[in-house]
């Protein structure tokens, strides 16, 4: 069966791609396993000057789940470009670069950073993170602030611009419309749950950022419900992502209206999840009847 | 090589209180002072634990039951199996020196058992301080004994050996180099008190292989460095300990 | 160790109250245990009418939780104060009657019905069902909306008015905020979060309502969090609901800022959690090093 | 009286294609048609499976893989614990009559064995009509046999017995009561066909003691009615079955 799937400026040969975040730039993945077997790989958020990210912990287990506040951590675009970019080159696979930063302004210089690597295919906007914030608002949470981001990512990029939205918020679908309507290409999600855990020892949060994100098979249906809604009020395709491990999921992604997924911490419990998921597609879309990705997208609202 | 793999409990017995030692029939070979990341049945998150002992044919783990994950380790009864990550992190460097102290508190002393066994391989004159709470709780140290390594023991009630802490024996002793593993305070201790020697750190993880940046710790320069890829054992003076 | 919490309208002999919904009118719990262990018991929602509810299914299982789509199923008002309320005034509990509606007025309705019932401690406003509209959007989920309700339900009722908020918001305190300067008496939070799961035989929801409301231990830390913020935004009593299974947990909605707490989905894992939490409770505070219930409450942000 | 208990796995078979049959040692005491709510370790809600067979000392229950949670359970070896709930619902009543047809489809037959033998108890004569989707699939014709039940088969390849479903064999007899489980275009066309009788339901779950409301069907005059506490067993004509 073919796995390909055509979506704006990403010609992936599976729909599956790791998420930002939870494969760093693929170096100690492609000890494990060829990375060339990946529809894509989405690479850890750059911003434009190095970041540590916050104090640690950062790290909390939670049912079916777990709470991150790595905080954005990494080198500076321009060290990525140099460093990482060209090593990522080597592989037969999709390259997103995940854009994010601490005002709008960052965003764009890091699109324009990129804009001449030719191993970048697209951009995800990562305006959901939550420790990001515009005048004490999140952009992601924010339709206008996120249609104006969006807007300043499209007048600045070269390359097509995948928009990845927050979970949390009152109305997911009036801020992808607002993101569609200023002119996104596609769009990504979910990102992480805002959650937190209190460790009984100390009676105080576990994490020292207080707060986390909250991702993991917890997280799914939530994550199928904003698909499903934003599936069938906007007309842009839609890069699932939240809770997946194994490729049924994936098909409930699809069914729900996503072309393609991300698989984020479930590469931390099995580092093989992707190649295995390739592996399993071609089976379980013919066990429940498909004859090609296509057929499954949006399955749950289209009449037939 | 990095693999994962299901390995069979072959025993899985209490060695002290809130102690046990699994050992598990696997291929995987490891170096001293790396860890494995422990799929437990019913948790999500994997737990990374020290390898104690490779033996070939297995390896030997070394656990404290301090939460949910562990609880349920020491349910587990020979013949099941038990999925692992690993070999895992940056290990205990065998140096060629003529002798070494290894310095171990609690959980920390696993990992200086195949340390052990390696200089020893080596003819390297090794002393062994193990620090416990109480006489109870004193788990190995015959184990290094029959090594052919010097024990000396620290106990915080004084019930066997000296009184106080690791670093009470270690006042005591001329100690060229040192390689270390247990609760923070007593790392730091030793990184201020010496300047030859490595530690091993502790820190909450999720890959456990270098990808999430969940387990940073920051060195003198302000730079990043994982827990679990670029340590857990770092040279003495590296690492910034907060 | 003494459990006793004191609320408005509310004395509560220890901290542990099944949560609306999970628990009906204690009629099948009675059958395992005498109710009167309980601290309090928040019945099932209350309509003016008699409602059927949604079609069925209307239960499917998801990673470390569950998805409903009940729909507010129940006898009416008045049926529930002629048949459920005298029989329940035999246990010593304290009875929390929650109020639905599919418009404004029919809270009131609810209330006036129930405000000379002796047996009706206090009422507790469930604004956070994902069914109930007011111009297309939930009354939980816009402040000036949730204010409004609270203030004809506080103006209706003879007995403390708890409001139960809808965690399917950008910024819990904002409703928090409006609702307590809208005179409510406490908070109660969370509810469920609003999810969905495909059928992958069909392809379609699994639940006939198609989306359904998440909770059981997947929704902890988001539930932790709300109530972490809402703590320190609003001077209310806070109860606590959300992924509960055991004393620890309680323990974390404590420290997180609650005084008391409710025991959902929980129910139905275990029938006999609610008497064994309370076992458990003294034991677990202890091990903690609190001396009552109070020491715990907000810990995670007061300063020592 | 209803109750939770930790009851031990004494026997886990397969006894046909993804069928198992699994016998607990419990206290736990249960009419025909009543089910047990099992808690499948590593699943969140529990599983509803109908109650076999009571033993006096043991439950047995058969169950079909066809999902997460029934898969672990075909997993799940003898001496392991599992805990269960129950018994719960309304199950099939043994009435005074003189003969009685019982007719199960696929995993609808289970629940039968119990009524079975409690009908055969009281020297009534007992036909049980058996479907099953072909020839590899029968199970129980045989233990039906053992109790003295006339055993009629319908298999939907014609492989064994009448060709077709349960309803084709009905169909050649004369059907005075009849007691019925199995899936649901069965039970619609028995509630057609027949007046005098009963017929089990299933219903996705959650509390599987009729608090929360999950499972609910519709009388005829449109008053909810929950499958796990007012039945699965209703009188036919009582339900309106879609
Ligand atoms: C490199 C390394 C080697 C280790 N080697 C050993 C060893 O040989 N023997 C031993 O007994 N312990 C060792 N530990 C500590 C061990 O990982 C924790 O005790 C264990 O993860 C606790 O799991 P739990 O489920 O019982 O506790 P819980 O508190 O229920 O765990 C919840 C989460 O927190 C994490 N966590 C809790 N405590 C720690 C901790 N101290 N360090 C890291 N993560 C933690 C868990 O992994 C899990 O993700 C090591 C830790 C690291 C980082
Ligand atoms: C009163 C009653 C008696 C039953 N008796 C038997 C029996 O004796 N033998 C037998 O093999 N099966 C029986 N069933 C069906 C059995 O409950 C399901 O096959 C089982 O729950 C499937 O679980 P799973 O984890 O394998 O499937 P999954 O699809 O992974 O289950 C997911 C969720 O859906 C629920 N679910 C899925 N299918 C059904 C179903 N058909 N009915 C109710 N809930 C379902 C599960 O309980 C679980 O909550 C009975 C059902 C009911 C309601
Ligand atoms: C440790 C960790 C780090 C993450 N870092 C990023 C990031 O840098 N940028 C981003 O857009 N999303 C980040 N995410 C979010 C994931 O990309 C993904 O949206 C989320 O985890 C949900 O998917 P999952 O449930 O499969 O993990 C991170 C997630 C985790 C767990
Ligand atoms: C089956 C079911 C029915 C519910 N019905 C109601 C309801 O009628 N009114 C209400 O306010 N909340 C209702 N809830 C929400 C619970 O009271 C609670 O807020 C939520 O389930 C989170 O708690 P938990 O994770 O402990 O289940 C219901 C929840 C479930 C699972
Ligand atoms: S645990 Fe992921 S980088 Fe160390
Ligand atoms: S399953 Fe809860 S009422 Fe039937």
């Amino acid at each position: 069966m073919k796995l390909n799937v055509e979506l704006p400026g990403l010609h992936l040969k599976n729909p599956i791609i790791p998420a930002s975040g939870c494969f760093g730039y693929g170096r100690e993945f492609a000890e494990l396993y060829d990375l060339s077997c990946l529809g894509g790989i989405a690479i850890k958020s750059a911003t434009p000057e190095e970041r540590f990210g916050n104090p640690t912990p950062r790290i909390a287990e939670t049912p079916s789940g777990m709470l991150n506040a790595i905080g954005l951590q990494n080198h500076g675009v321009t060290y990525i470009k140099e460093h990482e970019l060209p090593w990522l080159a080597q592989f037969d696979t999709e390259i997103i670069a995940n854009v994010a930063g601490a005002a709008e302004e960052d965003y764009v210089k890091v699109i324009e950073t990129l804009n001449d690597s030719e191993i970048v295919k697209a951009y995800e906007l990562n305006i959901s993170c939550p420790n990001v914030k515009h005048g004490g608002i999140g952009l992601g949470v924010d339709p206008k602030l996120a249609a104006h981001v969006t807007k300043l990512a499209k007048d600045a990029a070269k390359k097509p611009v995948y928009v990845k939205l927050s979970p949390n918020v009152t109305d997911i679908t009036e801020i992808a419309k607002a993101v569609a309507d200023a002119g996104a290409d596609g769009l990504v999600l979910i990102n992480t749950l805002m959650g937190m855990r209190i460790d009984l020892r100390t009676g105080k949060p576990l994490l020292a950022n207080k707060t986390g994100g909250l991702s993991g098979p917890a997280i799914k249906p939530v994550a199928i419900r904003m698909v499903w809604q934003v599936a069938q009020a906007v007309d842009l395709p839609i890069i699932g992502v939240g809770g997946i491990t194994d490729a049924e999921d994936v098909l409930e992604f699809l069914n729900a209206g996503a072309s393609a997924v991300e698989v984020g911490a479930q590469n931390f419990i099995d580092p093989y999840v992707c190649p295995k998921i390739i592996e399993q597609l071609p089976g379980v879309l013919e066990k429940y009847g498909y004859a090609s990705i296509d057929e499954a997208v949006g399955r749950s609202f289209r009449d037939e | 090589m990095i693999m994962i793999e299901d390995a069979v409990i072959l025993t899985n017995v209490r060695i002290a209180p809130d102690i046990y030692r699994m050992e598990l029939k696997c291929t995987m070979k490891a170096e001293p002072g790396q860890f494995v990341q422990v799929q437990v049945p019913g948790t999500y998150l994997r737990r990374p634990i020290s390898i104690c002992e490779v033996t070939g044919s297995s390896l030997v783990l070394i656990y404290k039951v301090v939460g949910k994950g562990t609880a349920i380790m020491a349910e587990l009864g020979p013949g099941r199996s038990l999925n692992i990550f690993g070999p895992l992190g940056t290990g205990f460097p065998i140096e060629a020196v003529d002798a070494v102290v290894l310095g171990g508190g609690g959980v920390g002393i696993p990992p200086l058992y195949e340390t052990a066994k390696r200089y020893r391989t080596k003819q390297t004159n090794v002393t062994v301080v193990l620090g416990f709470n109480q006489a109870d709780q004193i788990f190995y140290a015959d184990a290094f004994e029959k090594l052919g390594c010097t024990v000396k023991i620290a106990t915080m009630d004084g019930s066997v050996g000296t009184k106080g802490t690791v670093m009470e024996v270690l006042k005591t002793m001329s100690v060229p180099m040192i390689e270390a593993c247990g609760p923070l305070p007593m790392l730091k201790a030793i990184q201020e008190a010496y300047p030859a020697g490595y530690i091993s750190l502790e820190a909450r993880m999720a890959c456990g292989m270098g990808a999430c940046m969940g387990c940073v710790v920051k060195d003198q320069n302000g730079q990043a460095l994982r827990v679990c890829k670029d340590g857990p054992v770092f040279p003495i003076g590296k690492v910034v300990l907060e």
